[in-house]
């Protein structure tokens, strides 16, 4: 705590300690972050919490905010801090490291890793021919009572947003009413849905491909698997966690270094490839796990996730609309 | 043994270490009105609640209407007994409204008359509609009182009914109940202090001691022949004049009475009540008034005869002052003595 | 005979604290003030058809929740407290238990087991081949879920009540030839009403605050809407317009408690002191009343424990290591213990004030710290967040302010039952240790207070056990680093790996149950002046 | 105006539309010992509380000590009154043991000694460790009187401390009380419905009705000179005869007697006491014994004397038998009349 008086001014002097939040769970970051630790002897104190809990509390507390870094779990939460100019412009050298596309507009944010959107099936109730290409697809009939997905997630709400940019807000809607009327069912997070097919509660689900691996480091017999929507499929999507350094920060030096790091070699090849870890790596030219599409044949929208986050709330307000949020 | 309407054979009930009752025995007869006298905390309470049911006795055998209702084997929920109690402590529902409490006990038809009764019968008519809280302390015991009437049950077990209530309207409350209990035939067991009412209400007295029921005996009995010393005193103030009996009288320095139960030859001490001894004013008399206390329709004085003091009660017409000599005069035939 | 105490002003060694106590409370609600006021005003466009929908769902679940908590929680109470039930005490400590149950951990052992595809509907699958279980998704899920872990508001402090009832009350009306249901519903039930309105209450407004259960269970109330509205971030005002339409919702609970309360008065009228009520022997329906609280308890806590068990049970073969959090189990107890004394603290005074003051200002002193007890936690954490890193110095996200934060969102249960217990203490009390040259403080402390002792230990119980699994509040406030029970839960299910959640939430069971025991099982002698 | 101890000047307290105190007066000097009697009702026990501070006054000023505690723009609160008082309902701390009840109002160093003379005062030494429910009710009222007295207040406030407790301990207690209390010139008001009792311990006597004191007179004064029909009945029991004043004396069916104060001329009713009429067995006698009510130390007769019913008591040495004729002989120099 009280990190927030303190300042070593610019020089990321040994023995300074950064205060982080979070959205990412522990098992995920802390690995890299005490290895980040070892090597330049910047103590980190992070506090783990819910991106969109985290954004909020980072709003919140305006410019007394005792953060020096935000990693979140998604873009939207992301670009919530920095439309509200709580987060700094990164270096240049920074942002060069990620493509445009995985980076915010406004400079404020780099992306860490991604995810992609994936259908995910149960293995033992079907096989991956027997799955539609396309989302389209997934309005039949055959799939009716079949299908789960987390309406209230934010990763399914950043897909649906992505889904209006492209395909406008009218298809968009026909598609999510379409399959209200076959009867999908409502999960509060992806693991929910992939539980579910685990289960065969549901036999197909709307999720990111990472959750499967977790699933199969605590259920490696969980029958469940991953198939990718690739091409211009509306349904393709890659999504990012990221990055970024909190305005208020008296530590800016320490925290880029930080930053840096988690876009450095080590800390990619530890998203991406680790047990129980599969994101898509997205600096140092780390190569994803094998299996995986590689990101380009996932191209998607090639929209820009910054901008997902201002689409949000209309996003939202279609989803009630359609009955899916409340 | 079978006795009418209340039989209480060699109960006991301890507290802990404390034995409240013990092996007390009591019959009353079915409309008796018998009243508890005894010390606080000889066991009057603890005797009441054993009839009512709302303590086991440890040993012993509890009778209500020729119905065994405790015994080591049998055992009646106070529901069951039909007896109406009236607890030292009132215990109204505060939830209730004074005539929600009285009609408690009472059938739905009949209850709005019963529980007009029973309030009149106290003298809270027009209070129905206040709840206990706002009632002074004798009107909530009223209120306990009448609400053990109502159910009209066929014993009833009063506890000081009236400890908190002025003598006027107690006297008058007091008649009319008595009235109305023995018209029904209800039998009444009565705890009270004051040996007055108890004298003139009851058909019978308990004088109980340490959880035992010492003497049980009618009013005048009791008062005249107590079997102990200490009963003696209880019911009523006594000088006790050491004498000695010969033959079938006893000799005192007030002079030899006559004895009213024979006694064995020796030192005895002899009971005579103060209003038995008038005081005459008498500038030769062996007597000095030495204390005078007046208590309305009578005065109580304290006189040295001698070495001794004796108490006297004269009504308040017999004026003596205090400091007078006067000669003592004892209005006895036969008098009762205790080795 | 008992009538209120002197109307003496207040004094100012008791207005004080309480002022602050309700300052402190209300900080959630000024928040939301604050907020609504830079609201934009298309922000106030969510009170549309579909809200109110959304209002008439919450209230229906309320509705349910709270009678059917009631009915389960009376009859327990009184059984464990009154009769010669068998293991009188076990059960009076197992029956509180669930209350420490995270509701989204119930919710999901719940779905686990009763689920489609659950355990029950595997075994009776193979047995009968039974395909589908009745839905559970929705309201009965979530009026299940919800009763399971509020019940135990009405439960404590309706025993509670029970142990200091007078039984010199029973006794008359038993007396007056009423058989033993005929004396329950007509005398000791009224005499409950303070207790079972109070824990209604608490129910009435957790279930207006919870979250986890309604979005597991996806049933559409209030509060999932100002969650989704929270996170999308850019525009939050949504979500402070609905936090006040569920404060707004919250004054209809405390209008409806206080209707059920009445006016009459409750407090022994009688200069009995307290005696132990006599045990009603159950007689032949002894072994069905164990029945019938085995099978509550059966699922009330065996079922979530046991579906816990399974879960840990099942991370055996991966051999992974089963990790107690003992660290955790212990910043939890800590810091929830803490939580727990200062609250009741904290809440005597305005109760104090509001029974043994009445005054138009003291009630409602009482009634409006309960008005942001019904706000979703994460509303509750964030108005902390904001005034914590404005004016909290260097208290801010220490454990200090942890506690503070426990003690804002759980006060009410404090108020609520030692307000129920003092309502039956009779101001003679106080009076005669006035008359004895005692002030008004010391009267509190040494009269007012032992006598109310069950009712404190319930509210104490009711605030320790909540402050455990308090979740959004920790996850925000807590010193970094600070791990509890409940965040390690958190972590585990996040990622929906029950196997690492179950034994975290295991040992939040056992931590809290030698608590319970202290709190509400240890009452020997139930009733009478020097219990326990 | 000013006086000694207590002053109640115009106090007035309603509750609801219950006036149960009314514009009552009352001045008690320091050291006295004063009696309230009255109805069941009749606000004794809301006076007490109005001076103990446990209510405020809607109206008057109430001082103790020559310090104004209760006004319009006054108020000491019961702490700081110093007031010993004793509840109708005794109030005792249910959660503190005897002795913890006693010590309450008492500083430490003094406890441990104040609770033994407090509890050997009221005969319970050895109760210390008991705890309130283990207590009969009459031992629940004397801890109650201990914890009143052992802080030893200038002033203490007994409402009915006696009412449970049976007559021959609350004699001794009685007197060893009030001579203790004397010696330590305590200012005492006693609530009490036991007239003899008021009688004799009480240096004045005051009389409540309806929320108002109408007499407050030394005993035998208001025994004898009640200056209402009401009081005169209150007081004791008495025959009211109609007569008819004709100079200074008043002419009776019984005689013709001096008047104890001037009354106009005119029909009067005139009061006789019942020990103020003697009963001579006589058969030529106009009166005929309808009535006989045993009494312990004396008997009370009711007796038909042509359409007159007059009631008479008298030492129970002079005994008449029911049904027997009699001539009745006033013992009076003077009586008082009621218009
Ligand atoms: N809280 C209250 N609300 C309404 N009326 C009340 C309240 N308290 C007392 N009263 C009424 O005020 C009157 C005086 O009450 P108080 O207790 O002073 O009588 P009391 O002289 O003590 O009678 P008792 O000798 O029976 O104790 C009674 O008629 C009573 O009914
Ligand atoms: N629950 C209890 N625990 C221990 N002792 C008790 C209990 N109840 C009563 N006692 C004791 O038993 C004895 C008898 O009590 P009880 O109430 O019957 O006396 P009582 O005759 O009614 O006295 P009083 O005239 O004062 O009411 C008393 O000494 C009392 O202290
Ligand atoms: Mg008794
Ligand atoms: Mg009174």
């Amino acid at each position: 705590q009280a990190a927030s008086q303190v300042g070593t001014g610019g020089v990321a002097a040994h023995g300074t300690t950064l205060t982080v939040y979070s959205g990412r769970d522990e098992r995920f970051v802390k690995p890299i972050l005490d290895q980040f630790t070892q090597r330049t002897g910047i103590r980190l104190q992070v506090r783990y919490g819910d991106s969109a809990a985290l954004a909020a509390t980072l709003i919140e507390e305006g410019s007394r905010s005792p953060a020096d870094v935000f990693i979140a779990q998604d873009a939207g939460a992301l670009g919530a801090v920095a439309g509200r100019g709580r987060l700094a412009v990164l270096p240049q050298r920074t942002l060069q490291r990620v493509a445009p596309r995985f980076r915010a507009p406004g400079k404020r944010w780099v992306g860490v890793s991604g995810r992609a959107r994936v259908v995910a099936y149960n293995t033992e109730s079907l096989r991956a021919v027997e799955l539609p290409s396309s989302i389209w697809g997934y309005t039949h009939p055959r799939w009716k009572g079949k299908i789960g997905l987390p309406p209230t997630n934010a990763s399914f709400q950043a897909f649906v947003s992505a889904m209006r940019m492209r395909v406008g807000n009218d298809r968009t809607r026909d598609w999510l009413l379409a399959l209200k009327a076959n009867d999908v069912k409502f999960f509060p997070n992806n693991s929910g849905v992939l539980q579910a097919i685990a289960r065969r509660e549901v036999e197909v689900g709307f999720v990111n491909h990472y959750y499967l691996y977790q699933l199969k480091e605590s259920t490696p017999s969980a029958p469940v698997a991953n198939h990718f929507l690739t091409g211009p499929d509306p349904g393709a999507l890659i999504n990012v966690a990221g990055a970024g350094v909190v305005s208020s920060s008296k530590r800016k030096a320490a925290s880029v270094r930080l930053i840096d790091f988690l876009l450095g070699k080590d800390a990619q090849r530890f998203f991406s490839r680790s047990p129980g870890r599969a994101e898509y790596p997205l600096a140092a030219g780390v190569r994803p796990r094998t299996g995986l599409p590689a990101l380009s044949r996932i191209e998607g929208a090639r929209v820009n996730l910054g901008a997902l986050g201002v689409r949000l709330p209309s996003t939202l307000q279609l989803l009630n609309e359609v009955g899916y949020t409340r | 043994m079978s006795c009418g309407m209340i039989c209480v054979h060699g109960v006991s009930k301890a507290f802990g270490g404390v034995r409240a009752v013990d092996d007390a025995a009591l019959c009353v007869e079915r409309g008796e009105f018998v009243a508890l006298l005894g010390p606080s905390g000889c066991g009057k309470t603890t005797l009441l609640r054993l009839i009512a049911g709302f303590e086991r006795p440890d040993r012993g055998e509890i009778r209500v209407c020729e119905r065994t209702v405790a015994a080591p084997d049998a055992w009646v929920p106070p529901e069951a007994r039909w007896v109406g109690m009236v607890f030292q402590d009132y215990a109204l529902f505060p939830h209730l409204s004074v005539a929600e409490n009285v009609g408690f006990g009472v059938a739905r038809k009949r209850r709005a008359q019963a529980v007009g009764e029973a309030l009149s019968l106290v003298g809270l008519d027009g209070y129905g509609a206040r709840y206990p809280h706002e009632l002074s302390g004798g009107q909530q015991q009223r209120v306990a009182l009448a609400r053990s009437l109502a159910p009209r049950p066929e014993l009833v077990l009063l506890d000081e009914p009236w400890s908190n209530i002025d003598p006027l309207l107690r006297g008058t409350m007091r008649d009319e109940l008595a009235e109305i209990l023995r018209a029904a035939d209800v039998t009444v067991m009565l705890v009270t202090h004051d040996r007055e009412e108890a004298f003139s209400l009851a058909d019978r007295v308990a004088l109980m001691l340490d959880g035992r029921v010492v003497q049980a005996a009618p009013p005048e009995e009791l008062y005249r022949l107590p079997s102990t010393r200490w009963a003696a005193e209880f019911v009523g103030a006594g000088n006790f004049l050491r004498g000695r009996v010969a033959g079938g009288a006893v000799e005192t320095t007030l002079g030899t009475f006559a004895l009213s139960a024979p006694a064995s030859a020796g030192e005895v001490d002899v009971l005579i009540r103060p209003e038995q001894l008038q005081l005459l004013p008498d500038d030769g008399g062996r007597a000095t008034v030495i204390g005078r206390e007046f208590r309305g329709h009578d005065v109580f004085y304290r006189v040295q005869a001698g070495d001794a003091v004796l108490v006297s009660q004269r009504p308040s017409t017999e004026q003596v002052a205090l400091g007078a000599r006067v000669s003592v005069r004892p209005h006895v035939e036969s008098v009762c003595a205790f080795a | 005979m008992s009538r209120p105490a002197a109307r003496g002003r207040a004094s100012l060694l008791l207005t004080a604290p309480a002022l602050l106590t309700a300052g402190a409370v209300l900080l959630p609600l000024a928040y939301l003030v604050v907020r609504s006021a830079t609201a934009g005003r298309d922000a106030w466009g969510v009170l549309d058809a579909a809200t109110g929908r959304l209002v008439l769902d919450t209230l229906l679940l309320v509705a349910i929740v709270v009678a059917v908590a009631a009915a389960v929680g009376v009859p327990l109470a009184w059984l464990v407290t009154r009769t010669d039930l068998p293991g009188r005490r076990v059960w009076a400590v197992a029956f509180a238990l669930p209350l420490v149950i995270p509701s989204y951990v119930a919710a999901l052992a719940l779905l686990g087991a009763l689920g489609p595809r659950g355990f029950l509907q595997e075994i009776l699958g193979r047995a009968f081949g039974v395909e589908r279980l009745p839905e559970i998704y929705g309201l009965p899920g979530s009026v299940l879920a919800l009763t399971l872990s509020t019940y135990p508001y009405v439960y404590l402090l309706v025993a509670a009540a029970l142990r200091d009832l007078d039984p010199a009350l029973e006794e008359a009306a038993r007396g007056l030839g009423r058989g033993g249901w005929h004396v329950f519903r007509s005398v000791t039930l009224p005499a409950l009403r303070p207790s079972i309105a109070a824990g209604g209450l608490l129910v009435g407004l957790y279930v207006l605050s919870d979250f986890g259960v309604v979005s597991l269970m996806q049933y559409p109330a209030l509060t999932r809407a100002i969650y989704l509205s929270y996170n999308a971030l850019f525009d939050r005002d949504p979500a402070v317009v609905l936090g006040l339409v569920l404060v707004a919702l919250t004054a209809l609970v405390l209008v409806a408690e206080s209707r059920f309360r009445r006016s009459a008065r409750y407090h022994r009228t009688t200069a009995s002191s307290a005696r132990r009520a006599a045990r009603v022997e159950l007689g032949r329906w002894r072994w069905p009343a164990v029945g019938a609280c085995s099978a509550l308890l059966a699922v009330f806590l065996l079922l979530p424990v046991s579906v816990l068990v399974y879960w840990t049970w099942q991370a055996v073969p991966l051999g992974r290591p089963i990790d107690v959090a003992w660290r955790a189990a212990f910043n939890s107890a800590l810091a929830a213990a803490l939580a727990a004394a200062v609250a009741v603290a904290a809440a005597l005074p305005v109760v104090y004030l509001a029974h043994h003051r009445p005054a138009w200002w003291t009630r409602l002193l009482e009634r409006a710290c309960f008005t942001a007890n019904a706000l979703p936690g994460i509303v509750v954490a964030l108005s902390l967040v904001f005034f914590g890193a404005r004016y909290g110095g260097v208290a801010y996200q220490t454990l200090a302010l942890l506690v503070f934060a426990y003690v804002v969102r759980f006060l009410p249960q404090a108020l609520a039952a030692s307000g129920a217990a003092l309502q039956t203490v009779n101001p003679r009390y106080e009076e005669a240790a006035r008359g004895l040259g005692r002030g008004p403080l010391t009267t509190l402390a040494l009269v007012t207070a032992p006598l109310v002792r069950s009712g404190l230990l319930a509210g104490a119980a009711l605030v320790f056990l909540s402050a455990l699994k308090e979740l959004p509040a920790t996850l925000l406030l807590r010193p970094i680093g600070f791990d509890t029970l409940a965040t390690e839960i958190w972590q585990a299910t996040a990622f929906a790996d029950f196997s690492a959640a179950a034994p975290s939430a295991l040992l939040l069971i056992a931590v809290s149950a030698p608590y319970v025991y202290l709190l509400v099982g240890r009452h020997g002698r139930l009733g009478g002046p020097s219990a326990g």
